[in-house]
């Protein structure tokens, strides 16, 4: 098993740790993981993404230009990257933010409804978590538990009351696939 | 077995140098290494009393190390190719005046200000060129996060060993990327220091002086000889690589650090194709592990080299086999990142006649 | 030169151990300096290691030796010692004092590698208050590469590369460095000497004591500029070379203390 | 009042005839000889004996080759 | 024909220039080539109207090359050694901005502050490594104070072709010394520049920028593989060396500059001794003339090669007769110069088994 | 947020050619800056094209783009440029003008690339009088790079290299680098402006404005120093960042010209 | 005495949302769009109808996306 | 022919252009010629040297360590250079000026009164040039019409005044040999 994944949009969207988190669950797993984020100045335009790999072998780069599956939370994502995404791979993408939809038909595409799941959870800053439950909804690289264990780890202690919002969020993401 | 860990490379990195037990860190920023000085700027004198500056320049950096490394103690600095670039005369002083040190170059893409994507761009002046005069330093290739740490251990042990400054030849992905990680525990910080290092003349012996100067060309030659039988040691002993399924194998795919991660991908995909290709990592690249493409290059049909630049470490397997496999390349420049697919492609095509 | 002078043999009733006065210090080793006759920077030499004999911390001290004439240095200070690349005795000095806060350390530099290559390092060390004494030998040339113009060569005055005498607009003004560290906050203590007659040799001694003196007391960054002479590439005799410092150096770079630590 | 007798040592193979000595001895006690040592250069020696131990020589010289001693006489 | 004089290496380099009508010399002083900067100091502005200005470093002296170069005009430093070191940084914007210059490097022994004395321990530098990303530079080596002159000439001509640095390499003893020398007739300085140099922006049409910043990898890459290609370019048409008595020979003696002049001296000793030697001393070191190795290696027992370094071009000279016929060192350092007679001794060891 | 607001129409009586009052002048690109939102870096492109167009001199004018978050300078202003290395900045600008002393050459550049491993070739071409316009944005931060600590940085100032605040003890004092250069006699004019107010930006025009028309009449080096922003780094929204430059920015590093061209 | 009657344009895709206009703008005509650009930013717009055509919303416009009118009614 | 000669002394006695005058004379008569100074700091220390190749061929490394002639103007430049004499090579030496006299048995050696010659010449300076005479006289490496052209293009033209002086203490010099 190997999943070679992306998670694209703007910066402040929780792109990075969003890759993150899945990386650790990996981990947590067993698996070999690899995360890369996009670095650099091209950030001044006001865009990240985090390539996240998870596997049982060994991974070759950790910079790939073709994915199984896309995260795009934002139009510039979903453009740039939906074309980059292998036959039969998956494109999830926040269908509050995204203007012009995307329209390949050999992949299969989620247009999530996350910031609005967002919003009603009181806390526009859990979108990246009701995403990453649509993910791991819709690929199942890792076991929920792995998700939530990771999420302590990553998280700093002090925002530890959190966990608890951050896992519903994640569980409502679950929810937003089927 | 220490601690496993999901890490970035840069900052695996530092974490290294504070367990290690280094006594000082002199950098100056520049992507993609900036984190190195930042965390240790958050982390290192707290915990160990670990002296960090911020340089004015990556000239000034390379000549603090020079004055800190003089005074016996482990001192490390990290930059990026423009960086590294400008420390090639301190570099050199190093090199002459035998201090150990460990200097950190996280690729680039060049020439030039070039991209700040990774690169293995520099191998040439890493391990041949770079400051004037005949020197080398000690280059060791990391090929994931793990060797990220693990080789700032091993270059302190080989620059304290052989009093020869050590170069760590990582790129911009090696320093960017996370992944897992088994840090090693923390050790003491060094009390005792080498008595050729000027720290106050002791009393009744001589005084000590660090220096490259010997002006007198008889004087010059003899320190020059030193340096070399010193260097014919280090060829001698510290080859460092790691070989795959070299036994049953019909051609070799080859390449240091990201570049022999794709070889390994690529490798597997051959194999999955039925084609027998074994994999030849080098380690140290200086000292590069020529034997080891010697001695098989008569039992093999061709080497496949895989690097992220114009080709350069070829020049070595080529030197090693002496024209008696064909040596062919495969290389994607400018931040670029061949992929496994591509490789196996060319490979293909020069050796099987695909096209 | 046709004057017959007649050699005095020593008087044995004063040439005593118990009446000795002065002799070479122990700080200097027996080598003989490679100094041009005449040339200040032995004298400099000098007089630095008399300083370091006398406050007993020769086993406490290190040296950062420039390149330039000076670049030997190492060979007759009996102190540990490293050679700098040129114009980075700063940088280098700040890795050892930041690694071995209790020692004193001190640079050693002439103006091309201060002020020219060194210009950052130095900059930077005194703006960081580096706690360290940087001899500053002004000889407003480059003595070592042959008389090429230094970045303090007079107006007008004629060099290798001023052959026609320093132009200021085009070649710029000689920089006075005490003045430029002195407006930096973290520079404790800034003062212009020379060695050029008797009385200016005993107070750029006492400059330099007072420098290590501060030094122990951790005030910060502290330079002696010390305005010196080179016969050779100025092309006079050692003599001739004394009485420019008085008519030409001293008037544009004033003798005396620029900055002095403020009492707490 | 104390009355003082000098004297000065010159070590000739490592003087280097700059003169500054010589320029700075208010006695006027010391010229260049007018051989040359081994380095070539024509070295300083006391010509007169009136020297006061006033230890300017010594300072000024560049070379520290002049030892100065001075007496005491009460 | 140009006026027959005696002249001083340094200074008929800088007379040449000069006579190239070159627009500037931006340097720094630095043994053993400042006389350069004193002749143009005395003589360039009067006659020419030439620039000359001592920088207050190398590193801002190749800055400005960069800059002046940019303005399209005709510009040279020079240094040696340590200062070259220091323009590394500078030199690979120079060629990642494709500038056309002039870098002359009189080498000492290295490493670090080492010896004045001459030395040839920088060919790596010059020719692989230096410094970062993929570049390279045109180097000439010349082996006369006559070719000190003509290289100066022949040098801004590639430059310019090609829009690449030209570096000549040279060693102490070939800026000190002086030899007969024919000098060309004063040119005229240029008074048009080319298209892309920075002289402000034309009339209706784009700005120019001179920049090694790519910051896309795709872009990179492209550049990347235009300054490969033009490298490709350069090895194909520029390659220049000199052979003597080849056809019969049984052995080839190897070197440049200096050390090729030491090599000749040795082959005459060798030939009066009734031993087949011959000779090929490549002027052009990049790019370096493999082909003629190549071709000759089936032909002979064994290449002698004689650098005054711990053998560097060596590593070319394998790589063009991939083990064919095996080829010996022969070199000093440290400022030592190889005497013939000791060239000749050694070969007669090596090859001819004596002792 | 949640408060409506509508957006109300253009008045097409106001908006016709003839009353156009200002638009983004010609010499600008059409590129859209790649800055973050709120960064003084792209108000000064702005101004200095604004001058360069108001003087007609689009085509006489050579710039230099520094390495910092302004390396694509060039992207934007429409007039030839060269892009230097880290630093050097000041060394590619006097190779320029020294081949073409009739045309006029400007750097733009950052506090980390003028003020620290620019130091020398800065310090040596103002000492030089090199008759170019150095346009110096100090934003107390290495911005580029995402925010390590600057010689500029403010006393007690987080950045990521200075985690518990700039200690000036160990890491130096902020360098007024207006008032450093000023020292320097061959420096015609030297003045320190801002952006964050329209007020600050005509101010900021007319001091661009001036040093170009000094450097016409040959006046020699002319700094104008532009106390800025860096609300990313900062972590602060680009109002707060101006707020910081009123409260804490300006105290440091007054506003006003330190230096003016004598009479003559 | 001259009045002065003025409007802006603002080119809301290369707007930044960085509020510095609205800040500088003495009449308040200006307010953040709730809605955002195809940047992600929130952008600039006129809110009111009483611009002066004072130009200091222009001045500070870091991204020069501020066009403005001024008519001079006598 | 070749001649391997090294010119040795005090800074200041005109070791420098002694060499290069013969080179000069040398490339008059066609020659292959080779001057090379000793430099850098060692001539803080006073000495100065040139080593000065004549020859019919091509010449190889214009730095050498064995001589075919030695002229040595001062002790150290006799202690150094008389063991780097090939044997029948010559040793010229100013007698005025060495303690210590050269021993060597297997080659040639004068001794020539040259400062003398010089100070009766009413000018120290051209004590070199007395020198040079002996040097010609005892090796005949040119014709001394060559030397007296090539001081002409040596000498700057305001000095031309004092050609005739030189060219006496020239002819002097040789007259000190045999
Ligand atoms: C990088 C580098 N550049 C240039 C030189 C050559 N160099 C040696 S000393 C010197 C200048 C010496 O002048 P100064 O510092 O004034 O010392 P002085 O000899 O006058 O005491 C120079 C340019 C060098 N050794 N290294
Ligand atoms: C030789 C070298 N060292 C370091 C860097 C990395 N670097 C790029 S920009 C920069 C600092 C930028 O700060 P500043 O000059 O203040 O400009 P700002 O981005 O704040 O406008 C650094 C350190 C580099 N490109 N080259
Ligand atoms: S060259 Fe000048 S500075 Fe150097 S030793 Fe001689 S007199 Fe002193
Ligand atoms: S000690 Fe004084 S009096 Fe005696 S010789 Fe020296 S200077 Fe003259
Ligand atoms: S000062 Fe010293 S070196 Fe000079 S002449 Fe006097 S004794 Fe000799
Ligand atoms: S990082 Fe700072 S300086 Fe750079 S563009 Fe953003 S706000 Fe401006
Ligand atoms: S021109 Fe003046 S009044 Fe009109 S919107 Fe802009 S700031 Fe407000
Ligand atoms: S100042 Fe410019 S970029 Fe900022 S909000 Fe206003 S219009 Fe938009
Ligand atoms: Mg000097
Ligand atoms: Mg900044």
């Amino acid at each position: 098993m190997t999943e070679e994944a992306i998670f694209a949009g703007f910066g402040g969207q929780g792109i990075l740790s969003m890759g993150m988190i899945l990386a650790y669950a990996g981990m947590i797993e067993g698996k070999e993981v690899c995360w890369m984020p996009s670095y650099g100045p091209e950030m001044r335009g006001g865009t990240a993404n985090a390539i996240t790999i998870i596997s049982d072998k060994l991974i070759s780069s950790p910079i790939i230009s073709r994915f199984d599956s896309v995260v795009a939370l934002n139009q510039p994502s979903v453009d740039k990257f939906e074309h980059k995404i292998k036959e039969g791979g998956v494109l999830i993408y926040d269908a509050s933010n995204i203007l012009k939809p995307p329209t390949r038909k050999d992949i299969q595409i989620y247009g999530v409804q996350g910031s609005e799941t967002a919003i009603k959870l009181k806390n526009v800053r859990v979108l990246n978590m009701v995403i990453l439950g649509s993910f791991i909804a819709a690929r199942k690289t890792v076991d929920p538990k792995a998700i939530y264990k990771a999420l302590e780890s990553v998280l700093p202690e002090r925002y530890h009351h959190l966990l608890p919002l951050n896992q519903k969020a994640f569980e409502e993401g679950m929810a937003l696939i089927n | 077995m220490g601690e496993l860990k999901l890490m970035k490379g840069n900052e695996a990195l530092a974490e290294a140098m504070i367990r290690v037990g280094c006594d000082g860190y002199f950098g100056y920023p520049i992507t993609p290494q900036s984190e190195v000085i930042e965390y240790l700027s958050r982390e290192a004198t707290p915990r160990t009393g670990m002296v960090i500056l911020q340089a004015e320049s990556e000239v000034a950096s390379i000549n603090m190390i020079y004055g800190a490394a003089g005074a016996g103690r482990r001192v490390a600095t990290t930059s990026s190719s423009p960086g590294i670039s400008l420390m090639q005369e301190g570099l050199s002083y190093i090199a002459g005046a035998e201090l150990p040190c460990l200097v950190v170059n996280v690729v680039r893409g060049g020439p030039g200000l070039g991209t700040i994507q990774p690169s293995q761009s520099d191998y040439f002046q890493a391990t041949k060129g770079g400051g004037h005069g005949d020197y080398h330093l000690i280059v060791l290739a990391p090929y994931n996060v793990q060797e990220m740490v693990d080789f700032v251990k091993l270059g302190f042990e080989l620059a304290e060993k052989y009093r020869n400054p050590v170069m760590i030849l990582a790129d911009g992905a090696m320093g960017q990327m996370m992944e897992k990680v088994v840090l090693f525990d923390q050790q003491p910080r060094k009390t005792e220091f080498p008595e050729w290092a000027t720290t106050g003349k002791p009393k009744d012996k001589p005084h000590r002086v660090v220096t490259s100067l010997f002006i007198e060309p008889e004087v010059m030659e003899q320190v020059n000889l030193r340096l070399q039988a010193k260097y014919r040691e280090i060829e001698q002993k510290e080859v460092m690589f790691q070989t795959i399924d070299t036994e049953d194998a019909d051609y070799i795919f080859t390449g240091f650090g990201l570049g022999a991660r794709i070889a390994m991908k690529a490798m597997e995909i051959a194999r999955s194709k039925g084609i027998k290709v074994g994999l030849i990592r080098p380690i140290t690249v200086y000292p590069f592990p020529y034997s080891i493409y010697k001695e098989i290059a008569p039992k093999i049909k061709g080497i496949l080299d895989i690097e992220l630049n114009a080709g350069q470490m070829i020049e070595d397997v080529r030197l090693a086999v002496e024209g008696k496999v064909p040596v062919e390349f495969f290389g994607r420049m400018g931040g670029m990142i061949p992929d496994p697919e591509s490789v196996v492609e060319h490979f293909e095509k020069v050796f099987l006649g695909g096209k | 030169m046709g004057i017959q002078v007649q050699e005095i043999p020593i008087n044995p009733e004063i040439v005593q151990d118990e009446n000795l006065l002065y002799c070479k210090p122990d700080t200097l080793t027996p080598k003989p300096f490679h100094y041009c006759p005449g040339c200040g920077h032995s004298t400099v030499h000098k007089i630095l290691m008399e300083v370091v004999a006398e406050m007993g911390i020769q086993e406490e001290i290190i040296g950062v030796a420039p390149v330039g004439c000076s670049v030997f240095a190492y060979d007759y200070m009996d102190v540990d010692m490293q050679e700098a690349a040129h114009g980075r005795a700063c940088a280098v000095a700040t890795g050892i004092k930041r690694m071995m806060p209790d020692k004193f350390v001190f640079t050693y530099q002439g103006d091309g590698d201060l002020a020219a290559i060194g210009t950052a390092e130095t900059i930077h060390a005194a703006n960081r208050g580096e706690n360290i004494l940087v001899v500053f030998i002004n000889n407003a040339v480059y003595g070592m590469t042959s008389g090429q113009m230094a970045p303090t060569t007079l107006p007008g005055m004629v060099s290798t590369t001023s052959p026609f005498g320093r132009d200021v607009h085009t070649m710029g003004y000689p920089i006075k460095v005490s003045e430029l560290l002195a407006t930096l906050p973290a520079v404790a203590y800034v003062t212009r000497q020379s060695v050029h007659t008797p009385g200016n040799v005993r107070k750029t001694k006492k400059a330099l004591q007072k420098a290590l003196e501060y030094q122990k007391q951790g005030l910060g960054f502290c330079l002696v500029e010390i305005v010196s002479n080179c016969p050779s590439n100025w092309k006079m005799t050692p003599l001739e070379s004394n009485k420019f410092i008085d008519d030409k150096m001293i008037p544009y770079y004033p003798l005396g203390d620029v900055k002095v630590p403020e009492v707490k | 009042m104390a009355k003082s007798l000098g004297d000065v040592v010159i070590d000739i193979e490592k003087c280097k005839g700059c003169e500054l000595c010589i320029d700075a001895c208010p006695q006027e006690t010391l010229a260049l000889a007018p051989r040359i040592n081994q380095k070539g250069y024509h070295y300083a020696i006391k010509v007169q004996d009136n020297c006061t131990g006033c230890n300017n020589c010594a300072l000024i010289c560049p070379d520290a080759v002049i030892t100065v001693y001075r007496k005491i006489v009460k």
